[in-house]
């Protein structure tokens, strides 16, 4: 009539978090761990480009991509330019990798303004509820009311152009999302037992919040951050086209912009290129998303709605 | 290109918006038989007010409908003015104090509901007094005030009183400056000699206008038209497309019968003597995309383009014509020096770069400044941008007297003078000797979002990274930039001046002292001796004396280097073959009545 | 003196509805309760689903504020203690939970989720006391010491019920709410737990109110019942006063529904 | 169940209210206000002041008892004047903070920088359209060296030179900044008419000073009397202003692109939900097998491709290579043709996947499994059953796009030159034009709000099961 010695499989095994859970489901789905493995080959080249990059600024020199050869350029694709070159000679090749860069340091910088702004508010308005919670709502019902294109236009048009524009556009606007799913798991979360058991310990609201229902929610975070990820790509190149994009740095957007002119001389593959750099990171991106769900958090599926 | 170009009536707008202006009629789809049609691209309008129209899109709408009192010979080079409302040239007295028009009779305003049963009136002197008035009444907020202000006898009295917010201006308070002795005189008083007055009344904001339609239509003025003009506007759907056709009640004007040397062999005076318009429908698409633009031409919907400089391969051989591909389709290539001069502004109030306040500041930031210059590669531009350039060498653009194609710049490209000069203004290789340091610049480039700006602005970048400098661009868009630029933010800006008139004196105010931002001397350039020469030149009338003047002043200009002078343009176009009587011209809003378009 | 005393208690939930959402009406779910609970006594609390046991436990702990009414806990009255003045208390006052699934955070391992109450109420201990501390309590509850880096999933009902347990006893508390923790569990392991708690019991001289919804589980344990319906206690008694001679009709349904087998 | 619809109506209003000040917010405090732009190139300060008066652009942004006061300063012999280039980030902290919520001075600056002289250190402020009945407040900031002192003096036109009331007057004791500020009440003899010009001389002596951020407020009665309400009072009347681009009025350039806008956006609309429904049904039917996962993949491949390329692509082969569609313009049904095709396939893929994800989860349902152990088929299940109840999220969703009818599609519309709405937005983005933004992003989040409220209504009539607390 005892228990203590039940379950001794699982027991017996070293432990299993979750996260270990997840990742046998994930591994599961084989297209994804293929995107997986592409998305790993992307993050590789940004930190290679990140380190182009830097070396370049340290040793105050030209960086090697920005080194310009007037006499070959709009060169076609050869051995020695797989893409061709651009207008000022600039190996086409070499800017799609910084293309990579920017993409990513786009998505963490922006993803380092939505998260915390999306999960704190989120997590107030669910926690709190009352006047917290309509106030929240309220701001986010505000936020998403704005039709979010025009809304991150005006914000970076107002904080100025470049980076720090579509950063600080899409961080402000974007967040809601976040704030929405993070709400309505709080507003769960706070009803469990296990929360209403750590209040009778005596923890505080904070650590109840942060402590102990937070970690359940974090999965959300990291979906949210694999799905928004392929939105800030396309994104970047819409705000590109309409000149509140990045300047000064290679950005898909800004190739795409500069290619489409050329596309009438049959010149395909500075925007094939572009194009291919940005379909496959964004399709990679939105398979592990949506396999990651799956496994984490299958019940999310419908919280999503298509961006119209 | 589309960086930012000033322009007298203070505007901006881009390259490839310019080589549309009066191009490419046609006989075209859609139209009646035996009608001729003209398609082609029209930007965004601000309305039909004179008074406001301040961008060429605005201004080209704006010729169509209303006329002034002397507009510029389409064929007669050096450009001169000829009468149109007027009944001819005026009498000047002898002290180029008082100009007396005569002013055409029987000249009607085209029919509309504004006028009593309908019917045009007659246009008499106080139309234009009256309109001349809606420009310097503040409460209109007319970008064009600047043509009487401070030359006018009692305009700026005049201006003050419109200012009282509580009262509507009063427009029966005369100014004495215009007088109409009678229904068909017109005299123009001047505080001082103004020799620009005639260039300046083939403008927009000098042009005769009905009292009744403004009255009538109020607020919405702007989109009834009541001019004297050979077309009137039929329909307009704002933001796409507008449409003209002749005005019936047209007054009348013949095609000249005298050209430049050259003309008649061209077969531009095929047509003299015959009475204008030619052409009874005139459509104008407003297209956006250069892209969409560009393949609308080679589909033959729209009938003329400018060349970008990604397509110049294409379409321009080596030799500089047309590709035989290209001719065999019916296009034929528009080659035309513009009057205008695009430069980069140093603010003469920078820390770094600007004027310098000691002795010793003053002749370092020079040579930092002529460093700069130094660098800059025009011969390089002028081959990306697929010889769409002129390499400037100085202020004075084509086309106006002072100017010489001969004169070699005296910062062209030279790299080693340039590091010779940066070393000698403290920074040696880019580095400050004082704290080592590379030195950091900004340079506003406008234009935000346009492929070609931004590539010419890390074409800049490159060149002064070449002697060791880092520039940092900034791109804005175009209210943006010149806000910059009003509030002296800028520590260097590309900007470009299209000339209102042919006359020096229109460019080098863009120098003068007390022109500072606000004003248009976005350099904010102090030079008490430049200063004193312009107010000299200011009251000139036209004379070898004043040329030589005008020469040293751009001398002066070039050795203090307040602005790195980058190039003229040279505008590369393609146009259907089947337009006639076409003649590039660099005012070249009034001139689509003077185009025929061969049935094709 | 009892350690504690319940009087009058009243918790009210406001319906909120109209235009406005202003309150239109309110749920009496505890309505007027008085009792007390002798130090080391066990008192068990029984009614059916929705009667208001459990609001009534989370009452007294002042985990809901309530409407009306008083609470005093050891002589002090804590019925509008603020969140700083309870927090003393919470050390003596712990809750055991119905769902063995929920009331652990999956999140957390075994050890952080005992480890948890050290670290709030025992701020001095350091790490290896709080772990040899930890390592006792799991012992103490029928588990092994190595399991506390695991987490709660790996765990089956029953010895997540003894988890939640041994969270309970960290602060070493005077009184414990056993909030229905049996309910949810295969009849076998149930009395298994049972068993523990009154080990426990005996060991730290620790007093329960012990909540269920059926009298069955209750008569073993408790020393005293209340039986509760519609958020008022109908019948207080002994434990066999009430089997044997319930008063209340109410009582009488519930112990007709206790299955004879058991 | 009424009271419940009243107060979603009711909730409208809030929503509205946020959405303007957020817009507000965003162009008019941060972004400065345009009486520069309107005044043009040549403009005088004193036209900009006209005109800041006419827009009401000198209020207050929300509250206050300040207006912003337009002056000249006439700087003594050898002053220079310099204007504040921008306003730093406390500075407009504090303005925002502060009672007088008005930053900008006359041509966009916060104030004037004054360059010492030799000796005394004298500025004159003219103060044109000086009214002796209201108060006037000067502000700004000296730095001077110790044992200097200020005074302040007011001469006015109704006043004889000689008699100078004497505003201030205070020693400065150390080198730091130090804020004055300077009441200029009415005094004795100030009966005289108003509009005459007042001058206001600041005096230093004892040392070289630098005068700065020199700003004249003028008191007004009512606190309230400010841009937002201005502005929430314009928008209540429809009233959006003039476009600075084209000087029309908004409303009526939105009248005009609204059905332009329709002409494209609508026929996207509806192939694209009947096309994504459709084959979210089959896969739902066909589910977890290839031809389901096919579809899968083909419609996350489509949706991983930037709808600008789509666009670039379709209108460059399919107009311009093969000419099956006209390149550019607005004339007749085979103008738009294209541009619905390039809307349905660039948007189709997102949606395809949202509607599948919807049907399997109520395949899953457990009324469904009911369904199927009570033996009805597959098909009978899928229509009767799963697209009934997976209508509700749908309908959600397709209302919700509402909104995206009438902003229009920006590049759509802005590449195949529809007239609509989007290429209005976007033309006013490129051009700066900020009270057609302003306009623009108010009036789509309006619609959206309206959609929201659409939804959550039919929700109560579509589903008994939602409760209503």
């Amino acid at each position: 009539m005892t228990d203590t010695a039940a379950n001794p499989a699982a027991l017996a095994a070293k432990p299993q978090t979750l996260w270990s859970t997840a990742w046998r489901q994930f591994r599961r789905n084989r297209l994804a761990v293929v995107c997986l493995g592409i998305v790993a080959i992307y993050v590789a080249v940004f930190f290679y480009a990140e380190s182009v990059y830097w070396i370049a600024r340290i040793r105050d020199v030209v960086p090697s991509y920005k080194v310009t050869d007037f006499a070959g350029r709009d060169a076609h694709p050869s051995a020695a330019h797989w893409l061709g070159t651009d207008f000022a000679g600039h190996d086409n090749v070499a800017q799609l990798i910084q293309g990579v860069r920017i993409a990513f340091e786009i998505a963490i910088l922006t993803s380092a303004i939505l998260i915390p702004l999306g999960f704190l508010l989120g997590a107030l308005a669910g926690y709190f509820g009352r006047w917290v919670d309509t106030a929240i709502i309220w701001l986010y019902s505000v936020v998403d009311s704005v039709p979010s294109i025009l809304s991150i236009i005006s914000i970076s048009y107002v904080v100025g152009r470049g980076m720090k524009g579509i950063v600080i556009g899409m961080g402000l606007v974007v967040w809601v999302g976040l704030c929405r799913l993070i709400r309505g798991e709080y507003l769960k979360h706070k009803q469990r037992a296990y929360v209403v058991a750590a209040r009778s310990l005596g923890a505080g609201h904070l650590a109840v919040m942060l402590r102990h229902i937070a970690p359940n929610v974090l999965h959300i975070v990291i979906i949210t951050f694999t799905l928004t990820f392929p939105r800030f790509i396309l994104t970047e190149v819409i705000l590109s086209y309409l000149g509140v994009g990045i300047t000064g740095e290679p950005s898909w957007g800004v190739m795409i912009n500069d290619a489409k002119q050329r596309l009438w001389l049959g010149v395909w593959w500075e925007l094939g290129g572009a194009t291919a750099a940005m379909f496959f990171l964004v399709l990679a991106l939105n398979i592990v998303g949506d396999a990651l769900r799956d496994a984490l958090d299958p019940k999310l599926k419908t919280a999503e709605r298509p961006a119209a | 290109m589309a960086f930012s170009i000033q322009r007298g009536l203070g505007l901006l707008f881009s390259a490839l918006t310019i080589c549309a202006a009066g191009c490419g009629p046609s006989a075209a789809p859609g139209g009646k038989p035996g009608e001729m049609v003209y398609y082609s691209e029209g930007g965004d309008i601000k309305g039909f007010d004179p008074a406001k129209a301040s961008d060429v899109d605005t201004a080209l709408a704006v010729y169509k409908v209303y006329e002034g009192l002397l507009e510029y010979d389409y064929l007669y080079r050096p450009y001169r003015v000829v009468p149109i409302l007027a009944e001819s040239l005026p009498e000047i007295s002898n002290d180029g104090l008082t100009y007396t028009f005569r002013i055409k009779k029987g000249v009607r305003f085209q029919d509309d509901p504004c006028f009593p049963g309908g019917k045009g009136r007659e246009v008499t002197a106080d139309d234009f007094i009256y309109a001349f008035k809606r420009v310097m009444d503040t409460k209109n907020y007319s970008n064009g005030s600047w043509v009487f202000a401070e030359h006018v006898v009692g305009v700026d009295e005049w201006t003050k009183a419109s200012e009282d917010p509580k009262k509507p201006t009063d427009y029966s308070r005369p100014i004495p400056g215009f007088e109409a002795p009678d229904r068909y005189t017109l005299r123009i008083r001047l505080l001082r000699p103004y020799p620009q007055l005639l260039w300046v009344l083939t403008m927009q904001y000098t042009f005769a206008m009905p009292r009744e339609a403004v009255e009538f239509y109020g607020d919405d003025f702007l989109n009834h038209p009541v001019g004297t003009g050979p077309y009137r506007l039929k329909r307009w759907q704002r933001n796409y497309r507008m449409e003209f056709e002749r005005n019936p009640t047209f007054h009348g004007q013949l095609y000249p019968s005298e050209g430049a040397p050259g003309d008649r062999e061209k077969g531009l005076l095929a047509d003299a003597g015959k009475p204008l318009p030619f052409i009874d429908r005139i459509i104008l698409y407003n297209v956006r995309e250069y892209y969409t633009w560009w393949q609308m031409f080679l589909r033959g919907q729209i009938y003329s383009v400018g060349i970008s400089k990604d397509y110049f391969n294409k379409v321009i051989n080596p030799d500089l014509g047309l590709t035989s591909d290209m001719a065999k389709r019916g296009i034929v290539l528009r080659k035309e020096p513009q009057m205008d001069v695009y430069y980069i502004g140093f603010n003469w109030e920078d820390p770094v770069i600007g004027g310098g306040k000691t002795p010793d500041e003053v002749v370092r930031h020079r040579k930092l400044r002529q460093a700069i210059t130094c660098s800059f590669n025009q011969d390089q531009i002028k081959q990306t941008y697929a010889s769409r350039m002129i390499p400037s060498a100085g202020p004075i653009t084509p086309g106006t007297t002072g100017y010489d194609p001969n004169k070699i710049y005296r910062w062209r490209y030279n790299p080693e003078l340039a590091r010779k000069l940066i070393a000698e203004a403290g920074y040696p290789d880019g580095k400050d000797t004082r704290t080592g340091k590379r030195l950091h610049l900004t340079l506003d480039m406008g234009g935000a979002g346009d492929a070609e700006t931004r590539q010419l602005g890390e074409m800049y970048v490159g060149f002064a990274r070449a002697i060791g400098v880092d520039i940092t661009l900034n791109f804005s868009l175009q209210p943006e930039h010149w806000r910059k630029l009003e509030h002296k933010e800028s520590q260097m800006f590309s900007a470009g001046w299209v000339m209102d008139y042919p006359d020096a004196q229109n460019v080098l105010q863009l120098w003068y002292g007390p022109n500072e931002a606000p004003g248009v001397n976005h350099c904010n350039y102090k030079n008490p001796e430049f200063d004193k020469l312009y107010e000299r030149i200011l009251t000139m009338q036209d004379s070898p004396e004043r040329t030589a003047l005008y020469q040293k002043m751009a001398d002066m200009m070039v050795e203090d280097c307040p602005a790195a002078f980058m190039f003229h343009r040279l505008i590369y176009a393609l146009l259907r073959d089947w337009v006639e009587d076409f003649k590039p011209h660099d005012f070249p809003y009034p001139n689509v009545k003077f185009y025929r378009v061969r049935p094709h | 003196m009892a350690l504690l005393e319940v009087k009058n208690l009243k918790v009210y939930f406001p319906i909120m509805g109209g235009v406005i959402r202003h309150k239109v009406g309110e749920v009496k779910a505890v309505d007027d309760v008085s009792f007390t609970i002798e130090a080391g006594e066990t008192v068990g609390l029984v009614g059916e689903s929705g009667s208001g046991k459990t609001t009534v436990g989370r009452a007294v702990l002042r985990l809901l504020e309530p409407t009306a009414g008083e609470i005093r806990f050891d002589g002090c009255d804590i019925t509008n203690a603020s969140h700083h003045e309870l927090r003393p208390l919470r050390k003596q006052m712990q809750m055991v939970f119905q769902d063995p699934f929920g009331s652990l955070n999956p999140r957390m391992t075994i050890a952080s989720i005992v480890g948890e109450a050290l670290k709030i109420h025992f701020v001095q201990m350091d790490r290896n006391a709080r772990r040899d501390r930890i390592a006792e309590l799991l012992r103490r509850v029928g588990l092994k010491p190595e399991h506390m880096n695991r987490y709660p999933h790996e765990f089956s009902g029953g010895q997540r019920q003894r988890i939640g347990i041994a969270r309970a006893l960290a602060v070493e508390p005077k009184f414990i709410v056993c909030d229905e923790p049996v309910s949810a569990l295969d009849v076998s392991v149930q009395a298994a737990i049972i068993n523990l708690m009154q080990d426990l019991q005996e060991q730290y001289r620790l007093t329960y109110l012990f909540i269920a919804h059926d009298l069955a589980v209750v008569e073993h344990i408790s020393d005293r019942v209340l039986v509760m319906t519609q958020g008022k206690i109908v019948e207080a008694a002994s434990a066999e006063d009430i089997y044997s001679r319930p008063q209340h009709a109410y009582t009488q349904k519930l112990i007709a529904a206790v299955p004879k087998a058991f | 169940m009424t009271a419940y619809i009243i107060r979603r109506l009711l909730s409208v209003i809030p929503i509205t209210l946020g959405v303007l000040l957020l817009v507000f917010l965003i162009y008019r405090v941060i972004g400065g206000d345009p009486a520069a732009r309107l005044a043009g190139k040549n403009a005088t300060p004193a036209k900009i002041e006209q005109i800041r008066k006419t827009f009401g652009y000198d209020k207050p942004k929300f509250f206050g008892f300040w207006v912003q006061k337009f002056f000249r300063a006439q700087p003594g012999a050898g002053l220079g004047v310099v204007p504040v280039s921008g306003q730093t980030v406390w500075e407009f902290c504090l303005n925002l903070c502060s009672f007088r919520l008005a930053v900008v001075s006359a041509s966009g600056q916060t104030g004037w920088n004054f360059k010492p002289a030799q000796g005394a250190t004298r500025l004159a402020v003219a103060l044109p359209d000086f009214d002796a009945r209201q108060r006037y407040r000067m502000e700004f900031r000296v730095e001077a060296p110790q044992g200097c002192s200020l005074r302040v003096l007011l001469a006015h036109p109704g006043a004889k030179p000689e008699n100078q009331p004497i505003i201030l007057e205070k020693s400065l004791s150390n080198n730091a900044r130090t804020f004055v500020t300077a009441d200029i009440a009415p005094t004795v003899d100030l009966d005289a008419a108003d509009g005459g010009t007042a001058q206001v001389t600041v005096e230093i002596t004892g040392g070289e000073a630098t005068v700065s951020a020199l700003q004249v407020w003028r008191a007004q009665s009512n606190p309230f009397d400010s841009q937002f309400w201005q502005i929430v009072s314009q928008f209540a009347q429809l009233n959006f202003g003039k476009s600075l681009q084209s000087n029309q009025r908004i409303s009526r350039m939105m009248a005009d692109g609204v059905v332009p806008s329709l002409c494209i956006t609508t026929p996207i609309f509806v192939i694209e939900f009947v096309v994504a429904v459709a084959l979210a049904l089959l896969c739902a039917y066909y589910r977890n097998t290839w031809l389901d996962r096919t579809f899968v993949v083909i419609s996350i491949v489509g949706m991983s491709v930037s709808g600008l390329v789509y666009i670039m692509l379709g209108q460059y082969f399919f107009s311009f290579e093969l000419g099956w569609f006209p390149v550019w313009g607005f004339e007749g049904i085979n103008y738009v043709l294209l541009p619905v095709v390039i809307g349905v396939v660039a948007s189709i893929g997102g949606s395809l996947r949202f509607y599948r994800t919807i049907m399997l989860d109520e395949m899953y349902q457990d009324y469904v499994r009911t369904a199927f152990a009570k033996g009805a088929s597959q098909r009978q299940v899928l229509f009767k059953h799963v697209l009934k109840n997976a209508l509700i999220p749908i309908l959600t969703n397709v209302v919700v796009a509402i909104p995206f009818l009438y902003t229009g599609s920006l590049m759509l519309e802005s590449f195949f030159g529809i007239p609509g709405l989007g290429r209005m937005t976007v033309d006013a983005i490129y051009t700066g034009d900020e009270p057609v933004l302003f306009a623009m992003v108010f009036i789509g989040s309006v619609v959206f709000v309206i959609a929201n409220l659409i939804t959550d209504l039919c929700y109560t009539w579509a589903d008994p099961r939602i409760r209503l607390q």
